[in-house]
């Protein structure tokens, strides 16, 4: 079935057909349709879940973990000053191997208060051990919530499915609506190979001592380390299943390009309208687009840039101190590397500033007119 | 003292708390545990926040408890517990019962808003704080919890600490849940009575736990039950009931209070404290006991 | 639950035979808190009535109750003399461990 | 591509007009794109929505800075703000107003509609006089002025997303449908 | 005046010299000694300040930005769960301009509980804007307490002072107490250029739209750039008055070095004396402790590593899904400068592992017998 | 209505708020906060955390206040005033009043610790909470404060909120601090005479300010101050104060209540409930009366 | 407190201008919600008796009392009708704006 | 470089007593690091303390894995745990026992002491009979069997670093000092 629906409801549906059991959240701007949807689907008996109205982000996210541990599937869903809430919680829902899938809308973090698109509230949970999928269309918000589900509980992971403020959370787009059948066949059951069940007791998360902690973090990285390949796997059977490939990036032209553009959440997709016109303007460009950011794409990202000489990382964040993050991740992953393409760094739409075709035929322009990084942070935008 | 010379009958053989576990020598908490679940019993699962009882358990890959029990953020006791109520609830499990078990940092402060959320919901746990008047696990640093008067390495006896234990049970009384007790060491029976009645009742049930800390006190390991008998029998820590939010029950009824002096002499946290001072603790002791035995209609 | 009458000790010679979450697998009966204790409690039968006051008051669960007498498990107890305190007999007395 | 603004009140559904308007494009096969303004305004405060047309994906996020067609959902805005800021020549402005086109003065590059929404919402009894619900009246108008969709279509349309009076909503699209 | 002090000590020193006004904090283990003692410093009248007893780290840290706000020096401490609490108020300081100065004591996250030392709780507060000391030894941390004020009040950016679990918060060492005199002439009152005052009312931090937002924040990097040319020079000033140098980094025999340790916090410390070990060996080998690491000292990082074939960076933290954050910053440094050394990357001591001279033995034979990066995550110490 | 025919003189002209505020028409958080400011004057620094109100203030570059505003973080309305506080103490202003101005959201739920802190610690602050029963600025969401029976977005007409509202006023006599006060906009003499006497009182004071909100009631803007009234004339919302933690007192007595459907019947947000869902409603208001009275001793 | 009387837009033409935090340097009164109304109230002053109600109770301060008489600012009125229900005289009519 | 080690009991001031032993040997140009095991434990739990000492700075800061001597403050703990637990060849092991050297059974490559801090504490009526607070009184011994620093740098440093009964605390020292 096809709709109209905006981002956030993208989400909603998304967890719904995932049958998502035990849902918490809390309100913030621009995320509040996403629960409320899901309150009604509750209210209303569409959905069958327990819908935990708790009282702030850092309860919500505990909650979700609560009921993960007891066997159930979670969903939540937040944005900035709640996902930053959350923090603490973040690292413990990866650390005690809580596979909650969580919907984040990039916003601004405050002061002063902003409700507008940026990256740095999910990019700096960085380090916190979830998957990260950075969305361009609704469509592909639903579809991935199901996929996340999956990746999530065969590793025992947690995921954080990432859209833009307002560009995506609130724009209506139509998107096709999967059958509940064929999600269900795609999605079985949650069922985790340890839970809290008085019939089995254990005790989880006891203290650990230095003989053993470092062990248990090595285990998650190499799941960690297993995410692409499986993203690979089980973007394919979607397709198979669905119609739709999702993988752990988006390519656009990137095959005969000589100029790329690093890309990702909405900018990754007004970025193929960019390329078109420098195509027209005979500039062979690409654009690729990161959807999975954690774990890292090593592989795709590598094959990919290593085919160009000229690469534009856009960053709609900025990391205080140093550069924009995926400008920081793709240097450090083309580290070493046998090419080594002039690696240019742009930060654009920090605080819902508008990025436009305008932004990329800046950036464009920038990068092609020189022969070494002159700075390492190229402001688009800025009022100087 | 008289009445238990006979092997009572009403608390469980059945242990759940296996020995070997990490508590210091005579600590009020350890036995808390030990009585809560025979009242509870086995198909508990418990979610402990941090606090002493997140490493008297013991470390991975061990566990001193025969129940399940979800170590969680020290912030989270009540909604982690919600949390695992829903789980277990969506699964079909209405049976199993889900007590967060906090001291009092992780419920007076750190954890009151979680707890306090869970309330309003009234969410389908017990949650149980045992008092020990401080941030024991940390090495004894202030809550609001800690008494007028008290020594912690936070109020340095320079500048003991000069504001009243914060008022748990009143703060929870407003809340309307339909079940709220306090319970002491000293009174096993009847505080494994309460865990039971609690189990019965559906909704947020809190249970206020009394339960000295020698290391934290400064008091002898084998004066705990004596310090926690004492705190009833001075009406520092009346044993009560609340039911569906407004009927007030007095537990134990006293004919004739001990003075507050007797039970704050035997901790070296009040050794500080001047005849004044004392006599302050024992005005406000009076005073609240008043308003107690009003509120139970006494 | 089994577990719970077993005291082995866990050891992991590598990642491979760890739990990939932090579980216990375990009681900690392993640990002989026995060593901890200073002071021993003796308990002197004859006197004892029975009541189970020493039984219900240990915190280390280090009292058991054998055919209705009580009796410490010197592997655990502490040696904290709670149940000494306690006892309405005055029977049990804590004597200083040999050292 | 068409790309369309709407200028409205916080409070007066103009993001709902919008929407209402995308369902029915997509209903007829259109890719569409409809968004609001993006910020905090309160119940009386001037708001935006925007609406894409394509018959190809959308894949341009931005803003729409330069519309092809304005709609005012409101006609003290055309006082209170630069209605036409960046209009494309030849732009159609269709407003919701009692008076006729040429009360209003905008530069002949525009071409200027007006309909009595308002009246035609109150008469079928959506909102109240005060404060009358005019989206599915707009949509209607909007949908004849600018020959956008079938009529069906935005029925389907609201009967599918008007979750109060449906019906006369519908009645209300079709006389505006039919009046502009 | 010396003194045989804990590591936490010497922050609570610090403090007391810089004459810190508010401080509100909440007690973790190993930050406690911290508070502890700077509770009896108020109660005794060693130190004029109020001392805010708050219920939680979310609130020590929004009591310590609105005295900030008031146009007070103020001073928290607190370590991993703590600070992740806090993670929203990191980005408010940061975001707000309030110069807090703040200890963190490096601990693992939980789960499981962990109370040992593992840098992954602080460098997951890299992209909130703060400024962030590593130091390696508890005189380094009562003499960067006195010098993060000046940075911080100057620039009005937040400072993290951080030092590793129990091997420096709890390790008694001798530290040279500065004379107040000194100090208070070295650091000059905190005299904002903004204040919250009903004498002159501004409301701070309101609404900020798509306009303005980004000009704020390129502001903040602005400034945030500043730091290193600071550090140094206050540095310097610093080492005039007091003797003792406070740089971005420490050298140790980088000189004529072959092979360099990257190495950060206690382990930069012990790192020496395997430099000296391998210099027996006849291995030229020298160690680049990082201090300053937010900013983060490209100059420095680059003049140095620019001139060695072969360079091991040692994580006492991993970024899941990626690598060692350390080695991952200093490969992006290094992208696409002149000189490209080999640079391999170790990660060792999480939750407390304890890291010893035998640990950079294994690192130093590790890297030295291989000409290329064959795993870009070497495992110290875990059992296999 | 009948007392207020001459121009009262207990109300200063001076304003603090400017008109041009971004309030929505009718709203009674915007006349709470200049009502509160008429009590308190200028020199007060006020806190305000994510609500409506940090919104109605304006954008950067702007303010509709001509007092100093920090705008802070959602949870920290308290514990951003406690640290403003005592940076003004430190550095020796004494004088300036510090108010934390937050939504119920921000009080009764995402707040409460910072509060429940704050009030622990008896910190000298002013903290009102104007409350609009749900989260606004968000967009009507539940909040604790939403009453039995209110339709949001979070609590749809099919599964209405099904919790009773929070008893705040309680929790905080629980905490016994020197001064808390209900107050109202419909009563605007009331209202600034408690904000001036909670001035000149040393500690924690709390106010309750009842504050409809057109938007999220889906009431008509004009019936603003009619609703708010109606609340204190049902005894929905009565008027009172506590001092010392002690002495209740009821500042409004009512000969007569009204019945609350005369209330409800205004609001959009209650169309959905049926008679008998009114009664049980006008039966908890009785009840809760009867509680008050009992508390003023009347 | 001068800038409370200035109703001046500030428009940053670069971030040089712009200070390094958001804090405000104007008032709200640059945004004349008059805009906003749609409904006007008008006072008859014939009926009014100076009582001040209507001034009270506006939430947008939009009422001033000039000479003691109840004066209604046209530039900020929301138009809300709050005046006109609480003024015991009914002497305030909303009627409605030109449009 | 010389590097003990302290066995000692939760409770018992085993860090105290390093501590204090450093204070006293940085009085004499040392330069000294010492701290405790990183653990948990509570109050009657094994515990241990380390304590490095040097004429250079010492840079290492991982474990002590082979300590030159270890000091023993509890005696319970020898049956407990194995104090000579990576113990250098030759190194000394002090024991607070009322027993001579010759009960504890070790290998003869370590040279065991004996010294009765216990009732030495329990004369100057530090602490009680129960728990002993023996830290000064070890100390004095350990200065003395070890020769690390004179005698006048640890009462300095006692009377400097114990707040509770400092004069009761050096008689401790000094006597274990002249028992030892
Ligand atoms: C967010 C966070 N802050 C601080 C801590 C450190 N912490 C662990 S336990 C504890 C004290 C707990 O006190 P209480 O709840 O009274 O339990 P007790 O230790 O007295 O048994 C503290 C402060 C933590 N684990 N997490
Ligand atoms: C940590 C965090 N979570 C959520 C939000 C989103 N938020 C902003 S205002 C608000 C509602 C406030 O409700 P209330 O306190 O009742 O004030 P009102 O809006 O009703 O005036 C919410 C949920 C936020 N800013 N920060
Ligand atoms: S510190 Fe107190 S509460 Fe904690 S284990 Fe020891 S005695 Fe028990
Ligand atoms: S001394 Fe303490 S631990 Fe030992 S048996 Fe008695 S009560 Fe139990
Ligand atoms: S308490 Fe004393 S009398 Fe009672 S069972 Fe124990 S030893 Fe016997
Ligand atoms: S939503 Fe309600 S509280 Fe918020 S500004 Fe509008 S009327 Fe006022
Ligand atoms: S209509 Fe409303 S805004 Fe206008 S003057 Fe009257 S009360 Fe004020
Ligand atoms: S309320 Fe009516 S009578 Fe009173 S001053 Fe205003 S206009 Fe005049
Ligand atoms: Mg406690
Ligand atoms: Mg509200």
């Amino acid at each position: 079935m096809k709709k109209v629906i905006m981002g956030n409801h993208a989400l909603s549906y998304g967890a719904m057909l995932s049958r998502a059991q035990v849902i918490a959240a809390y309100p913030i701007t621009p995320q509040t349709q996403v629960v409320e949807l899901l309150s009604e689907m509750c209210a209303d008996g569409t959905l069958n879940a327990k819908f935990i109205k708790v009282e702030s982000e850092h309860s919500a996210m505990a909650a979700c973990l609560g009921a993960s541990l007891a066997g159930a599937r979670t969903f939540t869903a937040t944005s900035a000053q709640g996902l930053a809430l959350m923090h603490e919680m973040l690292h413990w829902a990866a650390g005690g191997r809580m596979p909650v899938v969580m919907g984040n809308i990039n916003r601004a973090m405050a002061p002063g208060w902003s409700i507008w698109a940026d990256q740095n509230d999910s990019l700096s949970e960085r380090d916190t051990g979830w998957i990260q999928f950075y969305c361009a269309s609704n469509q592909e918000v639903l579809d991935t919530v199901i996929q996340a589900y999956k990746v999530s509980e065969k590793l025992m992971i947690p995921s954080m499915i990432v859209l833009d403020a307002f560009t995506l959370s609130h724009t209506y787009e139509v998107v096709e609506i999967p059958d509940q059948s064929l999600v269900d066949q795609y999605l079985p059951p949650f069922n985790p190979p340890w839970r809290l069940t008085p019939d089995d007791p254990h005790a989880f998360g006891g203290l650990t001592s230095p003989d053993h902690y470092m062990e248990l973090r090595y285990k998650l990285q190499k799941d960690m380390e297993k995410v692409p390949a499986l993203v690979e796997e089980t973007g394919k059977e979607y397709e198979k299943m669905f119609g739709r490939y999702l993988g752990q990036v988006e390519e656009y032209l990137c095959d005969d390009a000589e100029f790329i553009f690093v890309t990702s959440g909405t900018a990754g997709s007004t970025a193929r309208v960019a390329v078109d016109e420098l195509r027209q303007r005979g500039i062979k460009a690409g654009n690729l687009r990161i959807r999975l950011f954690r774990p890292f794409p090593f592989e795709k990202v590598r094959s990919i840039l290593s085919r160009v000489p000229r690469v534009a990382v856009l960053d709609r964040n900025i990391s205080y101190g140093h550069h924009g993050i995926f400008y920081q991740e793709v240097k450090s992953a083309m580290y070493g590397q046998p090419s080594q393409p002039l690696i240019f760094g742009f930060i654009a739409g920090l605080g819902g500033r508008d990025i436009t075709r305008d932004s990329f035929r800046e950036i464009a322009d920038y990068a092609l007119s020189r022969d070494r990084v002159e700075e390492e942070i190229v402001w688009i935008g800025v009022k100087k | 003292m008289s009445k238990e010379k006979k092997m009572t009958t009403t608390i469980t053989r059945e242990e759940f708390m296996s020995p070997g576990h990490l508590a210091c020598q005579g600590c009020g908490a350890s036995l808390a545990m030990r009585l809560a679940l025979k009242g509870l019993g086995q198909r508990t699962i418990v979610c402990i926040p941090a606090c002493c009882w997140a490493v008297i358990d013991g470390p991975f890959p061990y566990s001193s408890l025969d129940v399940p029990i979800y170590h969680c953020a020290f912030e989270t006791a009540a909604s982690s517990a919600s949390g695992v109520k829903a789980g277990l609830e969506i699964l079909g499990d209405n049976e199993t019962a889900v007590l967060a078990w906090a001291g009092d940092g992780g419920t007076y402060d750190i954890g009151l808003q979680a707890l306090s959320g869970a309330a309003e919901r009234n969410d389908d746990i017990i949650y149980a704080c045992y008092d020990n008047e401080a941030y024991m696990n940390t090495g004894i640093q202030r809550s609001s919890a800690t008494p007028f008067g008290a020594w912690t390495t936070t109020t340095p006896v320079k500048h003991y600490k000069k504001e009243r234990k914060k008022d748990i049970i009143g703060i929870m009384a407003a809340h309307g849940i339909p079940y709220i007790a306090t319970a002491s060491v000293a009174y096993p029976e009847d505080m494994v009575k309460k865990f039971k009645k609690a189990r019965e009742i559906r909704g947020t049930r809190f249970i206020l736990i009394f339960a000295p800390c020698p290391a934290g006190w400064k008091s002898r390991p084998e004066d705990t039950i004596k310090l926690a008998r004492l705190a009833v029998q001075t009406g520092y820590f009346p044993l009560i009931e609340i039911e569906k939010g407004e009927k007030w029950t007095l537990n134990l009824k006293l004919k004739e209070r001990k003075p507050i002096a007797e039970y704050l002499k035997l901790q070296g946290r009040f050794r500080h404290l001047s005849e004044e001072e004392i006599a302050a603790i024992q005005q406000e002791v009076d005073e609240r006991w008043a308003k107690t035995l009003q509120k139970c209609s006494l | 639950m089994s577990r719970k009458k077993e005291a082995r000790k866990i050891i992991f010679e590598s990642e491979k035979e760890m739990p990939p979450v932090p579980m216990s697998l375990g009681s900690m009966l392993h640990n002989r808190t026995g060593a901890w204790r200073n002071i021993k409690p003796v308990i002197d039968l004859s006197k004892c009535i029975k009541c189970g006051i020493c039984w219900k008051f240990c915190p280390d669960a280090s009292i058991d109750i054998v055919d209705e007498w009580p009796q410490i498990n010197y592997d655990y107890c502490k040696g904290c003399g709670l149940c000494a305190e306690e006892c309405p007999q005055k029977c049990i007395t804590m004597v200083e461990e040999e050292k | 591509m068409i790309e369309i603004r709407f200028h409205g009140r916080g409070g007066q559904g103009t993001v709902v007009a919008s929407k209402i308007l995308a369902d029915a494009l997509a209903k007829e096969g259109n890719y569409v794109q409809a968004y609001p303004e993006f910020g905090v305004e309160r119940r009386g405060a001037p708001v935006y929505a925007f609406i894409r047309i394509d018959s190809k994906p959308i894949y341009d996020k931005s803003k729409i800075y330069h519309p092809d067609h304005v709609v005012v959902v409101d006609p003290t805005l055309v006082e209170a703000i630069d209605v036409t800021e960046g209009l494309k020549d030849g732009g159609y402005i269709i407003i919701n107003s009692e008076n006729s086109p040429e009360h209003f003065k905008f530069p002949d590059r525009y071409k200027v509609f007006t309909i009595n929404a308002t009246e035609i919402a109150v008469k079928h009894r959506l909102g109240t006089l005060a404060a009358p619900i005019v989206n599915t009246a707009i949509a209607g108008a909007v949908v004849k002025i600018l020959n956008l969709t079938r009529l069906e279509s935005l029925v389907e349309a609201i009967r599918e997303g008007v979750p109060i009076k449906p019906e006369d909503n519908v009645k209300a699209a079709i006389e505006a449908y039919e009046r502009a």
